[in-house]
């Protein structure tokens, strides 16, 4: 893109370079954004469907517009910062919150070569980022200074940081595997990866209990039912967002949901190829790499809804029983079977 | 040498993003005072409680598990940082960086089952 | 000569008894001790009839290299000799002393005494100098004790000011000895004896040395441990403190400062000619005042070291040896005086003379004994300090006559002071009636004055029996310091009264003026 | 070198570490069986002590002696402190369970922890490499922090497990920024190769000078020097007494060793840059020292000041920079430690007729009368620390001096000398309390028969027939000066 | 260019935030927890910089071993903070204090 506003506009390298980074950052910015908005809205009809009733449907044709109706309301509301809160800390959180799923973004391959920062260590900047998600929660249950709240941000927290014990060694399988924390890289290396065929780790018999249990530690880490212990009306009322208000509200949804796009994303950079096509054939490739992403991101959101819609709530102790006694012992166990059949077969990537 | 140059557009993309989330709280902020709907008062600025007043300090107690997970969590998440670079590089560091990192597995484990054993896994 | 290692047995002696001691009851421990201690003083008797006058300087040599670092070195020299027999001497008495007067914790009394003999025996044997120095501090900690737990009212003030004192002084000394070693390569006594350390670092050595010997001593001004200690001291504590550990100081003197550094010494003499001056005159005048009749015989005890270190920086065979004689015969009589009080302080437990008087009538044989004893304190001819002081002061004299003069006076305050003692003590009315109820002197008490006497008139009678076994050992002293020695201005050799001046530019012979008796002995050591 | 021969050199670690783990397994499903634990933990150090024995002997140094490319050196020199590291160890841990026992319960992690303490120190004194430094450093520290607060009932064991934690942390950070200074201005982390980039003669850069400076304020904390000595008091009186005896001995081997490497080694060819920074910790540890235990009421906080007074002395030897003064630090480290533990041992047996310790000084008084062998035992350790001669405390003194002197540091050696008369001022008070006062009758408890059996080993030791030692010490305490110097 | 001297700058001034966090600090110990862990990311950042200005890869190392034991630094601290806290009900600095001296 660079070189096109240079020789359409005539620019200076840096100054073209900067614009189409700018334009690069809008154009997952605001997609996702919109995305995040339309998901909304599919996860209530998912479940509604699955509850066998209509969802919304006034707003806009199909209440497609729900959404946006909704956030327009959030909007005008009023902004209550309760008198017992710590002023700014209440205000950061929600930016901490959003800003964080957005940045998480920035490494994913859309497509061959279509990455905002090729960075190589991509992976770990997913990791980092999505650690960082932890500090809005925390900062929002302790701002509110309010029982509910942070009880509730306590328990998410634990529940975050205990997934993603058993999420780091998960990735350090596909690592192994893919040799590199280049996220393109390791959607490279999946091109074809079992019977030279089948593009994605997820086919590989030591890989697909992995993503299992990536995908179930993204549902805890996301907070997503089953697992959604943070916000439960009777004993937290309306968990760690209890007490916020109009956009500030808003944006720790908009976040949530932001999050639930990003571990779909991750599901299928990490195990099901990403941008690839399902199978290694020529004919595939037709589409582009970013609509077998957006497709797979939508089947994963698909299944997160489904789960939801089905599937009963953990208690807590099982929830952190879960994570700990068993994510985390398989996972390392995972570790060393995958290195040792590594170095036994010689297959490094 | 490692390419820094790709770390700018994070940077751009954080100015960005926190840009557009301070924009997306302060903004309705502006807007409540301009449309009228900002009408503070005291009951409506008080913390969430079921009618009265709260009893305590809500942040004064709460299950010290948590910090049990936070300290089981700060240990093995950092345990993993040494996993992350022998991953990629496990094909030139050979049976003998395997074997290494084999025992200190080996070493996390008993401490896992030490953990384990102790209830320090355990909630209720 | 024999080979027979009588000194490690005299030491080995004591402390195997100390060790016992402590395991069994208390009269036992009372007879283990005296035991122990008549042994002792059965071996130094054999010591001192095989010490060969003649025979080399050092004697009953042995050798061993139990450590590292220094080495189980011990041997004697006449001087040494005289000290080691007066311990002794003094240890049984000692004993003697406490039998009845020490009730409490007596095996732990006993065991403390015993090792004290070993470590002064110890002191005065060593011939390596760290040796030297572990033993001469080792003594501390007995002493520290004896004086902290039989110690009177207030012995803790009293204790802490005799470690810290004490302990502060040997600890410079440590350096000095520890550059010493670095410097000439051995810890060897004899060797080091011999040795020359550049003049410069000479002062600093000694300035080292004399914090600890003058301590030790004690010198005016550090001297106010001395009184303190006495006063609180067990009567036994007392002998043995006057007796023997004040000779620790002036044996370093003779031992270490004189021969080892003789440019320094030469240097500083003037110094110690100041302070002796002023000790003894100072100290004359506050043991009048005292109503304390320990105190006042520790006063007492500090004027008569401050005459012994006029004597040994006289520079001559007459001062050495009169700073001997009056080491040893200040350690019998003040040992004495404070058994004198010993013995009415059992029986009236105070020490202020006013509570006393009129002893003479119902305690006659005391009062002749402490008549004795006083008069040998005084100097009177035929008793034991007569013969060092006399010595002492003839010596100064050659070297200056103001400093013999001003000490002389010493001689006159002490008269004043002990015959005002004995008068308040022994004469007058019978004030008290406690007092003139006291019993005279039991068996016990005989059988420890007895000796004492004896030996003071022994000594004064014919001191040639102690002058004997050291006069070599003083010659050689006098030719080490011969070349650097001050000049007298009172030199008084009849017919030979200007040279002084005029030899003044021949340098080193010059210093070597030789006089009286000894001159031409001397003369030759400095030759050589 | 094969990766055989480097965990050969280092069997005595390898058990250790190994051993720790099985215990630590053992002690998860066998919390009651603490007393079995502790005596296993206890054999294993004594196995290693005889693992490492060897290389004390021969004098077992340079190349021969370096494990894992360079990064650690089991020469005589660590083997000598190792020796002295796991032996005190043994003794604290040996002590260990009568106490808890009668103070709130017995953890069978004690031990556990106990063993890694033992591992990581170590490492200390064996790492030739600012990382395995580091390492074995944090190793022990880490375990010593959770000791100091084990006694979870007493509010003064965590407040000096905290405070321990805090500091010790500090420390650990001032000495990592030193040593990330001295990496980037000599381009190693290796002992080795600072020592070439800081060859003699050179001047030294200024980043390098920070490294060094912040270096010697780090180890400074780890042995407790002035001026980064408070932590010492609050630490030895909170801590359970058994750590305690634990924190006064083996660690101030292993932090001694490792300053001794560090500045010998690494520095070794910029004396002049660390020499005045030591010749002032030392004299004012010994001043400061001596000063601050004066007040103090309780025998703990008393023993500290101690601590930090001997440390003042220890550090003269190392001012020296000569192997003279290197072997004498190792002797008197050597006497101070047993010192200590018998010091301690007596400060375990003093017991009230509720088992209750007894901690005041004042609660001492006529001791003797009472308990006459317990204060016949903590009146030989005061003198012996103070430095009397005939006790077995001078000798220490008297190497450490005499290599002062010998490398031409008069100033220091009369300076420091005559500050300990100050010393002995305190020392003394305590056998003053002991002998002369008249009885409280506190200490009332029977001294069990293991602390009695420690007391006469220790009390042998120190008492004037140590001096029969000096010969043997002496040649392994040269050994090992040589072994560390001569890797320079 | 940024260079060197810069990052040396920046890990200093952090390292002095720490120690001054520490020292100052009159409040409240978690932030004393964190003060340290300022110091060790200084520390860090240090090495990192050192070793990319060195190309030598042991700073890295180095400060990987930093982080860990920086965690479980955090962790002990953390659990005898808690001691500390259910033993005294509070964990203001200027309240541990029980010994002095």
């Amino acid at each position: 893109m660079t070189a096109f506003f240079q020789s359409v506009f005539g620019w200076s390298y840096e100054l073209a370079w900067f614009l189409s980074t700018i334009a690069g950052i809008l154009l997952i910015a605001l997609p996702l954004m919109l995305g995040v908005a339309m998901i909304i809205y599919v996860d209530r009809k998912i479940w509604a469907a699955m509850a066998l009733r209509r969802g919304p449907n006034v707003v806009g044709p199909l209440g497609i517009l729900q959404s946006f109706a909704d956030g327009l309301k959030v909007f005008l509301q009023e902004t209550i910062v309760p008198t017992a809160a710590n002023k700014s800390i209440f205000v950061i959180g929600p930016i901490v919150t959003f800003t964080v799923t957005l940045l998480a973004w920035a490494v994913i391959p859309f497509n061959s070569g279509a990455i905002l920062a090729d960075i190589n260590v991509g992976l770990l900047y997913v990791l980092a980022i999505s650690s960082l998600g932890v500090y809005g929660t925390i900062m929002a249950g302790w701002a509110s200074n309010s029982k509910y709240p942070f009880f509730s941000a306590m328990r998410a927290s634990a529940q975050m940081i205990s997934y993603e014990v058993s999420i780091g060694f998960i990735l350090i399988c596909v690592v192994l595997w893919a040799g590199s924390f280049n996220l393109g890289t390791i959607v490279e290396a999946q091109r074809g990866h079992v019977f030279g065929i089948i593009n994605g780790f997820v086919a590989n018999p030591l890989l697909f209990p992995m993503w299992v249990m990536f995908l179930i530690s993204g549902m805890a880490e996301t907070q997503r039912a089953p697992f959604d212990l943070t916000e439960a009306e009777s004993e937290l009322v309306a968990g760690y967002q209890t007490e916020y208000s109009s956009m500030a509200f808003a944006l720790f949804w908009l976040g949530e949901y932001g999050n639930v796009l990003l571990m779909c994303a991750l599901n299928a950079t990490l195990f099901w190829g990403g941008y690839l096509p399902p199978l290694d054939i020529p004919v595939l490739y037709l589409v582009p790499g970013v609509v077998w992403l957006l497709l797979k991101i939508f089947f994963f959101f698909f299944i997160f809804s489904w789960v939801k819609a089905t599937v009963p709530r953990y208690r807590y102790d099982q929830l952190m029983r879960l994570g700990w006694k068993v994510f985390l012992p398989v996972s390392l166990l995972f570790v060393v079977l995958v290195s040792g059949y590594l170095m036994y077969t010689g297959h490094f990537a | 040498m490692v390419d820094l140059s790709q770390y700018l557009p994070i940077l751009i993309f954080l100015g960005v993003a926190l840009g557009l989330s301070t924009a997306f709280v302060f903004l309705p902020m502006a807007v409540s005072r301009l449309t009228g709907s900002y009408k503070p008062e005291a009951d409506k600025l008080s913390e969430y409680e079921c009618g009265f007043p709260t009893f305590e300090d809500p942040r004064s107690q709460f299950d010290v598990r948590f910090y049990l997970v936070a300290i089981l969590f700060i240990i093995f998440d950092l345990e993993a940082a040494f996993l992350f670079p022998w991953a990629v590089s496990l094909k030139h560091t050979g049976w003998a960086g395997w074997c290494v990192m084999m025992v200190f597995l080996a070493e996390l484990i008993i401490g896992f089952i030490y953990a384990w054993k102790k209830g320090a896994l355990d909630w209720e | 000569m024999t080979g027979f290692p009588i000194l490690s047995l005299m030491l080995a002696v004591p402390l195997i008894a100390a060790l016992a001691c402590l395991l069994v009851s208390a009269g036992t421990a009372r007879m283990l001790a005296l035991l122990a201690t008549l042994i002792d003083l059965a071996l130094g008797i054999v010591l001192w009839t095989q010490f060969q006058i003649d025979g080399p300087q050092w004697q009953f040599t042995e050798r061993a290299a139990l450590f590292s670092g220094f080495n189980y070195a011990l041997g004697i020299d006449g001087i040494a000799l005289l000290l080691i027999v007066l311990s002794v001497f003094l240890m049984p008495i000692c004993i003697g002393a406490s039998w009845n007067s020490i009730t409490k914790r007596v095996p732990e009394y006993m065991a403390a005494f015993l090792l004290m003999e070993t470590l002064m025996i110890g002191v005065f044997a060593a011939q390596d100098l760290f040796l030297f120095y572990i033993l001469f501090e080792a003594g501390l900690i007995p002493m520290y004790l004896i004086i902290g737990i039989w110690g009177g009212a207030d012995r803790i003030y009293a204790s802490y000011k005799f470690f810290l004192y004490t302990l502060l002084g040997s600890v410079l000394m440590l350096i000095a000895m520890l550059w010493m070693v670095n410097q000439a390569g051995t810890a060897d006594i004899p060797t080091l004896m011999q040795y020359n350390f550049p003049v410069s670092a000479q002062k600093w050595l000694w300035l080292a040395f004399f914090a600890s010997f003058a301590v030790k001593m004690p010198m005016w001004p550090v001297h106010t441990w001395l009184p303190d200690a006495h006063v609180q001291a067990p009567t036994a504590g007392s002998v043995i403190l006057a007796g023997v550990l004040l000779k620790m100081g002036g044996y370093g003197f003779i031992r270490f400062s004189l021969p080892m550094f003789p440019d320094a010494s030469a240097y500083f003499a003037p110094l110690v000619w100041g302070l002796s001056m002023v000790a003894v005159v100072y100290t004359s005048l506050v043991a009048l005042v005292q109503d304390d009749m320990k105190k006042l015989i520790a006063y007492s005890s500090v004027a008569h070291m401050a005459i012994v270190t006029v004597g040994l920086f006289a520079f001559n065979r007459m001062g050495l040896e009169g700073s001997m004689m009056v080491m040893l015969a200040h350690g019998l009589v003040s040992g004495a005086l404070f058994l004198a009080v010993g013995v009415i302080y059992d029986r009236l437990h105070t020490r202020e003379i006013n509570r006393y008087g009129g002893l003479s009538i119902n305690m006659p044989k005391y009062s002749l004994f402490f008549m004795f004893f006083t008069m040998a304190s005084v100097g009177l001819p035929a008793t034991a300090n007569f013969v060092g002081e006399f010595l002492s002061l003839a010596g100064i004299y050659e070297k200056s006559s103001w400093v013999a003069l001003v000490s002389g006076t010493g001689i006159i305050l002490g008269a004043a002071y002990m015959l005002f003692l004995y008068r308040r003590v022994c004469f007058g009315d019978q004030k008290n009636a406690d007092a003139a109820a006291m019993p005279d002197m039991d068996v016990r008490e005989w059988l420890m004055m007895v000796p004492l006497a004896a030996a003071t008139l022994w000594m004064g009678i014919y001191p040639e029996s102690f002058i004997a076994p050291m006069r070599k050992d003083i010659a050689t002293l006098e030719a080490r310091l011969a070349p650097t020695a001050p000049k007298g201005d009172a030199a008084v050799t009849a017919g030979h009264a200007a040279p002084a001046e005029d030899e003044h530019g021949e340098g080193g012979h010059a210093g070597a003026a030789p006089v009286e008796h000894g001159a031409e002995h001397a003369a030759e050591g400095s030759e050589k | 070198m094969s990766w055989a021969v480097s965990l050969r050199l280092l069997a005595a670690e390898d058990l250790l570490s190994v051993w720790g783990l099985v215990l630590l397994l053992v002690s998860a499903w066998a919390p009651a069986k603490g007393r079995a634990i502790t005596w296993a933990a206890v054999g294993v150090l004594f196995a290693a002590i005889a693992l490492v024995w060897p290389n004390v002997s021969t004098g077992l140094s340079g190349a021969d002696a370096s494990a894992f490319y360079a990064q650690l050196s089991v020469d005589a020199f660590a083997s000598y402190a190792k020796v002295l590291i796991y032996g005190a160890a043994a003794v604290s841990l040996m002590v260990a369970p009568a106490f808890f026992e009668r103070n709130g319960g017995y953890r069978a992690e004690y031990p556990v922890l106990m063993l890694f303490a033992a591992l990581g120190m170590g490492l200390m004194v064996s790492a030739t490499d600012m990382m395995t430094l580091y390492i074995g450093l944090e190793m022990n520290s880490l375990a010593a922090y959770v000791m100091a607060a084990m006694l979870r009932t007493d509010g003064r064991s965590a407040e000096a497990g905290l405070k321990y934690f805090v500091l010790g942390a500090l420390a650990s950070g001032i000495l990592l920024f030193g040593m990330s200074l001295t990496y980037g201005f000599t381009g190693g982390t290796g002992f080795g190769a600072i020592a070439k980039a800081l060859a003699a003669g050179t001047s030294l850069s200024m980043g390098a000078t920070f490294g060094i400076v912040f270096m010697m304020a780090g180890l400074a904390f780890k042995i407790s020097a002035v001026p980064f000595h408070m932590w010492t008091p609050d630490v030895y009186e909170g801590a359970p007494t058994p750590v305690t005896t634990f924190f006064a001995t083996a660690p101030k081997v292993a932090a001694m060793g490792l300053t001794m490497r560090v500045c010998l080694m690494a520095f070794g060819g910029q004396v002049a840059a660390w020499q005045q920074i030591v010749m002032f910790a030392s004299i004012a540890s010994i001043v400061v020292g001596a000063l601050g235990a004066i007040g103090q009421g309780n025998i703990k906080r008393l023993m500290a000041y101690s601590s930090i007074n001997n440390v003042g002395f220890i550090l003269v030897g190392l001012a020296a920079a000569t192997t003279d003064g290197s072997a004498a630090m190792l002797t008197y480290l050597a006497i101070y430690v047993v010192m200590s533990l018998c010091g301690f041992v007596v400060v375990l047996s003093l017991r009230d007729a509720d088992g209750k310790s007894v901690e005041s000084i004042a609660d001492l008084a006529g001791l003797s009368r009472t308990k006459p062998g317990l204060a016949a035992a903590l009146a030989t350790v005061m003198f012996s620390l103070a430095g009397i001669p005939p006790l077995f405390g001078f000798w220490g003194k008297f190497v450490v001096f005499q290599a002062a002197v010998a490398a031409g540091l008069l100033p220091l050696a009369v300076i420091g000398i005559a500050a300990s008369v100050i010393g002995a001022f305190y020392y003394l008070k305590v056998v003053k309390v002991m002998y002369f006062d008249e009885p409280a009758d506190k200490v009332t408890g029977e001294v069990g028969s293991l602390n009695a059996v420690l007391l006469i080993v220790t009390g042998l030791f120190i008492s004037p027939l140590g001096y029969l030692l000096t010969g043997w010490l002496g040649a392994l305490a040269r050994g090992a000066a040589v072994a560390l110097t001569k890797a320079v | 260019m940024i260079g060197i001297e810069h990052y040396v700058a920046v890990s200093s001034i952090l390292f002095v935030l720490g120690v001054l966090g520490i020292f100052l600090n009159r409040k409240n110990i978690i932030i004393i927890l964190m003060a340290i862990e300022l110091i060790l990311l200084a520390v860090s950042l240090n090495m990192v910089a050192f070793s990319h200005y060195l190309h030598d890869l042991v700073g890295q190392i180095f400060s990987m071993f930093i982080l860990t034991v920086a965690a479980g630094e955090s962790a002990v601290g953390l659990a005898i903070l808690v001691i500390y806290f259910r033993g005294r009900g509070t964990i203001a600095v200027d309240d541990v204090n029980q010994m002095k001296g």
